[in-house]
Formats: C-alpha cells, structure tokens, sequence
C-alpha cells in the first residue's frame, strides 16, 4: 500500500506535466533513428563510418554540456542580476559561448581527426574532417546556446533539450558529414561546404544578439 | 521610478489591480503585507525581471541592483571571485582597497577565499550585499534584505540602506516584520 | 483586415467561413479521393498501389507548408506583438503534426508495396521525420513553459530557427542522392504525370488546403473563445456550448 | 577587457573542479570508442547492426533520465527529510526505481523490438532482442541508479554520470547484445543468456538495500 | 538525545571542540550565535544528516523531524500532494480533515491546489511546517523556523512549538533574532 502510494507519486511527477513524460521514448527513438540513418549507406567504407560517429558524438556532447550553460547561473540567482545590465549582457553571452566553444568545439576538432588518424584514415580525409568541424563547432555551439537559453529555468535537462536541440541540429550535420563524405568519394563538395560557412555566417551574427532578450524573457516563469 | 496602473494576475487570483506608486530620489519605501500577498512579485515586475498583465513601468535610472530570495552569487566561485564579477559586470574594476573594507566591516575576510557554497545562509546574503554596494546602483530593490542575518548584519544593512538613501539614493525594501526605518514610505499591499 | 485583429470581431466574423472552408474542402476531397480510386486506371509500374499518392503528395505538401507558416507567425510576433499570431501558431501546430504524420504514415504504407518496407533511412524520410518531431517539440514546448507570453515569444524563435529544416526536407532528393534511395522522383517521372493522374491529384491538393485552412480557422475561434472566457462579449457562447 | 575577464571567469568555472572539466573531452572519447568498437565486427550484417545501435541507445537514454532520479529531490530538500526515515527509504527507492523502470524500461522494451520489425529485422530475431531488453533494462536501471546517488548533490549532471555509468553497463551490453547477436548466427547463446540474468538477480536484490546508505551519505557535503 | 564531546571542523576553521548537549523531553532549546558560527552544521549533525570528525550522537527517538534552510517540499506536486506524500513516509494515512484544519490554519486553503513553486517563500515555509507536524515526530530540529513568515504566520508556529513542547516533545532551534522563549535553553555557539 504505502509502496504503491510512493511508486504513484512516482509517477504523478513524471506525468504531470503531460507530453514531457514521453520524452525519454521520444528520444529513444530519435537516437535509434539517427543511428540508423548514419550506419545505414556507409557500411561499406571505412572511413566514412568513423567520420560518421564522430559527427554524431559531437552533437551529443554539445547537448550534453549546453545543459550546464545557463542552469547553474540561473539556479544561484547571477543569471538575474546579469540581465539587468542591459549593456553588459551580450558580452557575457558571448564570453559564455566563446567559453563553451573552447571547452568543447576546439579539443573535438582537434581530437575528432586524430582519433580518425590513429584508425587509419588517410591523412587529407582527416583534415578535411577537421576542418568540417571547425566550421560545425561554432554553429552547434549557437544553435544549442538558444535553445538552451529558451528552456532556462524549466528545471528540464537532458531528454527534452536534446529532443529540441537534434532538429536543429540536422542541416549542419547533413552538410558537414556530406562535405566529408563526398571528398572521400572524390565527388565535388563546394557547394556544401558553402553551405556549411553561411549556417555558421547565420549562426554566429545573429544568435548572440538574440540570447540577451532570450534570456531576460526566460527569468518571467 | 514610477509604476501606473499596475495589473497583475499569476493563476487564477488576482494579485494587483491598478496599483500606482512612484519612488523619489533619497527614499525608503517599505512594501509592507502578509505571506504571499506579491511583494516579491512586486518588485520583480520593477527590476523588470517579470512581466506584469498590464501598466506601465518608467525606469528613470538603469541598471537597479535587485536582491531577491536566491543569493545572486555564483555558488562555486570564492566570495572574492564573486566581487569581481560583478565589478565587471558593472563595468568597472574591482578596487581592491575597497573590497577587503567592505569584507572587513561584513566580517567575511576569513571567508573571503572559500566558495560561496561552503558559507553559511547569512554568509552568502552578506556576500550579495556586498556585490550589491559594488555595483553603485541608484535604485535598490531588496527582497526581505534581513532573512538570514545576525543583529549585528541587520544593523549593518539598516545603516547601508540609510546612508545610501542620504546620498540620493533610493531603496524600496520587501518585508513583514516591524519597520525598520523611521522615515519610510510604507505601502500596505492588498490582503488577498 | 484591421477589424480582424481584435479578438471579438475575429470571432464573430469568421463564423460562415469555417463552414464554407469544411464544406467546400470535404466535397472536393470526395470528389478528388473518388475520382482518383476509383476512375483513374492503374498504373503502369506499381498496379493499383500508386493511387496512395492521392493522400500522400497533399499531405507531405502542406505539412511543410503549416510549419512555414508558423514560422512567418513566429516572425510576425515578434516584430509587431500581434495576439493573433500566436493565437495563430497555436492553433495551426497540431494541425501541422497530425499532417506530417499522416505524411509520414501514408508513405511508409505506399513504401511497403513498392520498396518492400515501410521505413528505410534515407534523407527525405528522416528530415521529415524530423520535422514531426520539430511540431512535438512545438507543442512540448508550449506545455512546459506556463507564461504564456515567455511561451510564444519561445515558440516563435524556434519555429524561426527550424525553418532551416524545410529547404532541406525539399531537396533532400536532389541535393543528397548519394544518400537517398532510388525512390519517388524517379518513379514520378516514370508516371509522367498523365493528366488523367494530375486533375484528381490537383482537386485533392487544392481541396487538403481548404480543409487545412478551416481547421486551423476553427481552432483558433475555439482559442479565441478559450483565452478570453472572462470578457463579457464570450459569455452567451460559453453558455451556448455548455447547453 | 571586461569580454576577457567575463571569459576568464567562464573557464573558471569549469577549470574549478580539475578533473571534471574534461568531462566532455573524455566522454567523446568514450563514445567514439564505443561506437567504433560496436560498428567494428558487425557492419556485414544488417539486423546486428540494428540490435547494436537499439542496446547503446538504450544506455544513452537510461543515463540522461537517470540524471534527473535524485537531483530534483535533492535540490528541494524531500531527499534530506526521506532519508531521516530510515525505515521508509528502502520502500521510497523501490518506488523510484520501478517508477524509473515503468517509463523508460517499459516503452524501451517495447519499442525496440517493433522499430527492428519495422525496419525488415524477422520476427525472431525482433523477440530476442525484446527478451534480452527485458532483463536487460531493470539491471541498467539499478546500476545507474546506483552511481546517480553517488553523485547527488555534486550539481554536475549529463557528462560527469555518462562516463561513470558507461563502463558499469559494458557487463550487461556485451551479454545482452551477444545474445541477439548469436542467435542472429545461429549460434548457442544459452550461457550468455544466463549470465544476463544473473546480472538481473544480483543487481536486483543488492542494489535496493544499498541506495538508502548511499543516499544518506549524499547528504553529507 | 545526547551529544557528547563533537568536534568538528570542515575547511580549515574549527567549528567545534568537545561540546556537550543533552535535550529532554519538554525542552526548548535554542542555538544561538552570529553568522557563520555552526547552527545549521550543528543541526544537520544531529539530525544524522552529516558526519562529525569525532564525537557521539544518541537518539532515543526515532525519526526525528528536520527542517532546514531548503524547505523540503517536491516542488513541483501541489501542497496537499506534499502533505499526502509526508503522511505517507511516515506511515500513516492522511487524516483529510485534519490537513484541512492545518491548512486553514496557516491561510493556505485558497493555494492548496497550486503547486508549490508557485507559492511565495512564506507560503513554502508553512507548507513543510505543516509537513513537520503531520510527521508527528517527537523531537523537532528546526533551522530558523521564523524566517520569510509574517508577524502572524511568527506567532503561530511559536505557539506550536510550546504546545508540542508542552505535550512532552521537544524542539531545537536555530536563530540569531533575539529569544522569542522564555523557558527556552540557551545555547551559545562560540564565536569563530
Ligand atoms: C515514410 C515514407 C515517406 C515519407 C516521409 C515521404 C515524404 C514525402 C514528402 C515530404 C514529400 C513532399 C515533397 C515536396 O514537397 O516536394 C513527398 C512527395 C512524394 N512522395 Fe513521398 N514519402 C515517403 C514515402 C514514399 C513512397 C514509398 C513513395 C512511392 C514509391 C513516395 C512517393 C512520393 C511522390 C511521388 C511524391 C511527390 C513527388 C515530388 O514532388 O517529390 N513517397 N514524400
Ligand atoms: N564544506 C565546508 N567547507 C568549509 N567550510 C565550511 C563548509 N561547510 C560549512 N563551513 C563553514 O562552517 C561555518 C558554519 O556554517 P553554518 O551553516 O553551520 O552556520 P550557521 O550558524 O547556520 O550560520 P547562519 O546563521 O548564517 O545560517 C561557516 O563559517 C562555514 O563557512
Ligand atoms: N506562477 C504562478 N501561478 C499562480 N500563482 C502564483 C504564481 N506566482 C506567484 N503566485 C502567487 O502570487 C502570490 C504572491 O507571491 P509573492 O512571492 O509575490 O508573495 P510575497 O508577498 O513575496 O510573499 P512572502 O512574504 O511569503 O515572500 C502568491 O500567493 C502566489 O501563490
Ligand atoms: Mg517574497
Ligand atoms: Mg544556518
């Protein structure tokens, strides 16, 4: 009795809040999808299958640390008193994402092409890999800081973020695995690498400016 | 600061209904009520942190320091780091000099290097008061400013807020017990 | 049009149009869906299955066609603050989901004849896929948030920013034929369009439009009536309904 | 200037706590790894492949709704005064773990087998890996929760929990996922499957008695 | 309950050294002291909730009621659900009828309903004030009970914590405002 009692409240905490209780089998299903997708026509080549899962790992890694990004700052009350500067806000959001960045964006660009390396790639393969993530760092960084910022305060991690986020998500990674994987066939990839240079041109001209009034909003729960 | 014809309606109960107030240079105004009757929604909606339903908000002077419930300072850097950061944040440099001065007198120079999540409760509200005096606001905006104090830190804070409003400040003060504050402005809010 | 913003004489001028919306969209679907299954021959390639093609084409267009939409209401928000844009994006995004879903489930049965299984992972299930889950997080988004204002102006930016998605959605054919399987542009072009596929296919185009569009316009007197339940103009309906 | 010192004070941040500040780099590594050794033997066949990417994404979503088991109770307080119930707690953690299990394990279990249905995997080989999902999500349950009440408290949440929890589930992903994998070849799988199951037991009856200590032990810090 | 010769020092600063403390049923007993200086640590200890580095606790009954800086509440269930949910780790049914009494005491029928993030900080502190005397535990360790309560909701919980004390249970607080007891042990922590 008191067992179910407590194994109801249990419950009730998830459920309450409707939708959100699905969550996790949403994003179950999102990362079999994704996965799948990724593992499905590469099978056959070596190189491309590693490119692959580095691109998909760099998109869990950035989910994962953009959760940390405002939700400590908003837990302690700085988040508050630093969106009352109007003037300051938007060098502290982009020292926040420029942090972030070093954090992750840079040791995955350096790590994500010698890890490619050590498994015998071949070296321009890796570089371009490289490069690739140069460009999708950054624009994972912006994209992910806003949803991040839209969700502040909602006491929500993980699941939900990610099942935001990994939508967002899909062009960049379309166009910079795609770069990889059409240099690797020796296909002509220029038109996807531009691609790649205007979501980030995109990303990271208009995103900070949005993230001060983003995050302003978000104290109003 | 003014404040015209306030509405405001979280859930199904109202809370204000054209509520009017305007807070002059050099003045304590005291928010006065019982348990949950919106002073801290109050002066949310003034720091701008919350949108009201309806009325209007004049800020003559930006930026305000607002002290709400949560501390406001980062709960893993030290009480020194925290200084800083809001220093900065305010756009001018941490003067040392004055930093240990203002520890000195809040009797936090011993905890000066411990983070702020190691402090006790008064500890971290002396922290933010500090952080408050540094950013050289105009317009204070204080939540139940002696929660957690001693009567020494009380005493400290009451004279703070006195001198501050002496030299042209002005502080609007969220609280229920007896007034502090001889001259105060007292605003009864609406006994729900 | 001015008259239309305010929330009162949206509601009580839109009220013929609903009707005339799901008349005019339910006879043209009839006619369209008839006409289609039951006047058209078979084609030549896939027998009688192609003809899911009725559903299918209308629905996938107009999934992406709501999420634009709610997109260009998000911008529309945010720039002049207009209350019927979001009453707009409210009620358009389930609409949106249910579309794409129907898309998506159309697809996977018309998959199951001709590619011999309904789910394959190639680029232009998964992006719309993901634009299902784009719509889910619109409305997640929506039950997490409680302010509604903070709610709406969240919405807005993220319908912005998933647009992004919708060029991708449509080219994925074109622009990813490394990944994409050999599937339907090929095959239309094999069809060739016969106008004797194109009118049916047009009527039950045009016709998912209107009906799109008319329940999205009755959702959003429904939410008209539900946001403003206070005000004294709402009160002989919301006593009308509970007769 | 102040853009420096606001970054300066970013970095700090995540400098502060020494190790844990390459939580990210490590946990990419470590996925990297996992995928790589995962794709590595299996890119021939196309049902393994699938049951692959179903069991690790079965991890990944155990461990970020894992993430949020304790926190939130943690951070209200309920946590403090649950464990001053020394008889209670015991009956609170099954309650939480069930409750965990019924909205993750559940749907998991599942949806597992029907996605591998739905993408041609035969009908066999789908009920196996609905069967080794089976056992195989309540011991995941147990032992991440196991390393969540490790952690409460330490307000590091996604990352800091993958990389302790992932090498805890290598155990039960080797066995659960070999067995499909055999029986997919035809292979006996009968011991394999018992030691997924004595997983199971062992899991299922040591944990729940250990998580009421390690939870009042949490409370100290 | 006793405690015997604790020491304990976390950081680098000694909190105690070789104190003694015995409460007995009936008893008020009052920790006081400035900021800073080990209440809520001492609390916590005796509550079990923390480790000494040296000493002894006995506690002869069992559990035992703690209320600290958090309020201890889930904040997002509705209070009556908290109050459900306390009832039920305490292993008793909730009484409805008396949770409504208690409820109508402390003014909170009206926000019964509400999930408890939504209530203000006073409406909090009576809501796990109420959760404590649902728990009908015998001895109480509450850490500044007072404060973020208005005048009435002050008085109300005082004259609990004498009624409770009156019926052979007993209390320890923590405060720093001046005694609002007058049978109440004194305890001075030391001055660090
Ligand atoms: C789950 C599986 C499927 C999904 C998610 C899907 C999705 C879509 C979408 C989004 C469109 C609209 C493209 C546009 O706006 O131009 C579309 C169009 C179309 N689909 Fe599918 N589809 C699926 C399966 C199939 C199958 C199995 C066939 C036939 C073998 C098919 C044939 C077509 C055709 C002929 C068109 C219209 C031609 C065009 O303009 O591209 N689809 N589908
Ligand atoms: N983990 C820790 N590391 C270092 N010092 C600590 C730690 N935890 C507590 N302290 C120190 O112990 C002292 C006592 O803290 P405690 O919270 O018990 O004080 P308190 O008497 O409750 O004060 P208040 O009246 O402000 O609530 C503080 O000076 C604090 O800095
Ligand atoms: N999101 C919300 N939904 C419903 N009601 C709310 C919400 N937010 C606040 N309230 C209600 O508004 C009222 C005012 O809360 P507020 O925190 O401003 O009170 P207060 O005057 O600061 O009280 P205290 O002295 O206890 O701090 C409370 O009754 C609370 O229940
Ligand atoms: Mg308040
Ligand atoms: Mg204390």
């Amino acid at each position: 009795m008191r067992l179910w009692l407590l194994y109801r409240r249990e419950l009730l905490i998830e459920i309450r809040s409707g939708v959100e209780s699905f969550i996790p089998i949403v994003f179950f299903i999102l990362v079999v999808g994704i996965f799948s997708f990724v593992l499905n026509e590469v099978v056959s080549n070596e190189s491309k299958v590693l490119v692959s899962v580095v691109w998909i790992t760099t998109l869990f890694t950035s989910i994962l640390s953009l959760d940390n990004l405002f939700k400590r700052d908003h837990t302690d009350g700085t988040l508050a008193v630093a969106v009352l500067h109007s003037d300051a806000v938007i060098a502290l959001v982009v020292a926040k994402l420029f942090g972030h960045w070093t954090l992750t964006g840079i040791p995955i660009t350096i790590l994500g092409p010698l890890i490619g390396l050590m498994s015998g790639m071949q070296f321009e393969h890796a570089a371009m890999l490289g490069l690739t993530l140069l460009i999708g760092t950054p624009t994972i960084t912006m994209l992910g800081a806003l949803v991040t910022a839209l969700l502040v305060g909602l006491g929500r991690g993980g699941e939900l973020l990610t099942i935001l986020i990994l939508p967002m998500y899909i062009p960049i990674l379309l166009f910079g695995m795609g770069v990889c994987h059409l240099y690797i066939d020796s296909a002509p990839y220029t038109s996807e690498l531009l691609w790649c240079l205007a979501l980030l041109t995109g990303t990271i001209t208009a995103i900070p400016l949005a993230l001060g009034p983003v995050l302003k909003l978000s104290q109003d729960s | 600061m003014t404040v015209t014809d306030l509405h405001c309606q979280p859930g199904s109960q109202e809370l204000f209904n054209g509520l009017c107030l305007s807070i002059v240079a050099g003045e304590v105004c005291e928010l006065r009520g019982p348990n949950g009757c919106g002073k801290s929604t109050l002066l949310r909606i003034m720091a701008g942190l919350q949108q009201p339903d309806n009325g209007k908000i004049t800020r003559f002077i930006e930026p305000l320091g607002y002290l709400g419930h949560k501390f406001g300072v980062s709960s893993i850097l030290t009480v020194r780091e925290n200084l800083q950061w809001t220093s900065t944040l305010c756009g001018n440099r941490l003067d040392s000099h004055r930093a240990r001065e203002f520890l000195e007198k809040f009797q936090l120079l011993s905890a000066a290097n411990k983070s702020i999540q190691e402090l006790s409760a008064g500890q971290k509200r002396r922290c933010s008061v500090i952080c408050l005096l540094i950013g050289n606001y105009k317009l204070w905006l204080l939540d139940e400013p002696f929660s957690s104090l001693d009567s020494s830190g009380e005493e400290l804070v009451r004279e703070l807020i006195q001198d501050h409003c002496r030299n042209g400040g002005s502080t609007v003060i969220a609280s229920h017990s007896e007034s502090r504050f001889a001259n105060a402005n007292q605003v009864e809010l609406g006994i729900s | 049009m001015h008259r239309l913003a305010s929330p009162q004489h949206f509601f009580l001028d839109t009220k013929m149009w609903v009707v005339w919306l799901y008349v005019v969209g339910i006879i043209g679907l009839l006619v369209g869906s008839i006409w289609g299954l039951a006047f058209v021959p078979p084609e030549r390639f896939q027998g009688d299955s192609f003809r899911i093609i009725f559903v299918h084409v209308p629905v996938a267009i107009f999934a992406q066609i709501v999420y634009i939409s709610l997109a260009i209401a998000g911008g529309v928000h945010l720039v002049w603050k207009l209350r019927m844009a979001d009453v707009y994006m409210a009620a358009a995004t389930p609409v949106g989901f249910w579309l794409t879903a129907l898309a998506l489930g159309s697809g996977m049965m018309w998959g199951i004849p001709t590619w011999g299984t309904p789910w394959e992972w190639d680029a232009r299930i998964v992006s719309t896929f993901f634009l299902l889950i784009l719509f889910l997080g619109l409305i997640v988004l929506r039950q997490v948030i409680p302010n509604p204002a903070r709610a709406t102006t969240a919405l807005s930016i993220l319908a912005i920013v998933g647009a992004i998605n919708i060029p991708i959605i449509k080219y994925s054919v074109v622009w990813f034929n490394t990944l994409h399987q050999p599937a339907s542009i090929e095959l239309f072009g094999d069809i060739s369009i016969h106008t004797i596929y194109r009118i049916p296919l047009f009527t039950n185009i045009a016709s998912v439009f209107i009906l799109t569009a008319g329940i999205i316009l009755a959702n959003m007197r429904y939410l008209t009536i539900e946001r403003n339940a206070s005000k004294t103009w709402v009160q002989p309906w919301i006593q009308g309904r509970d007769q």
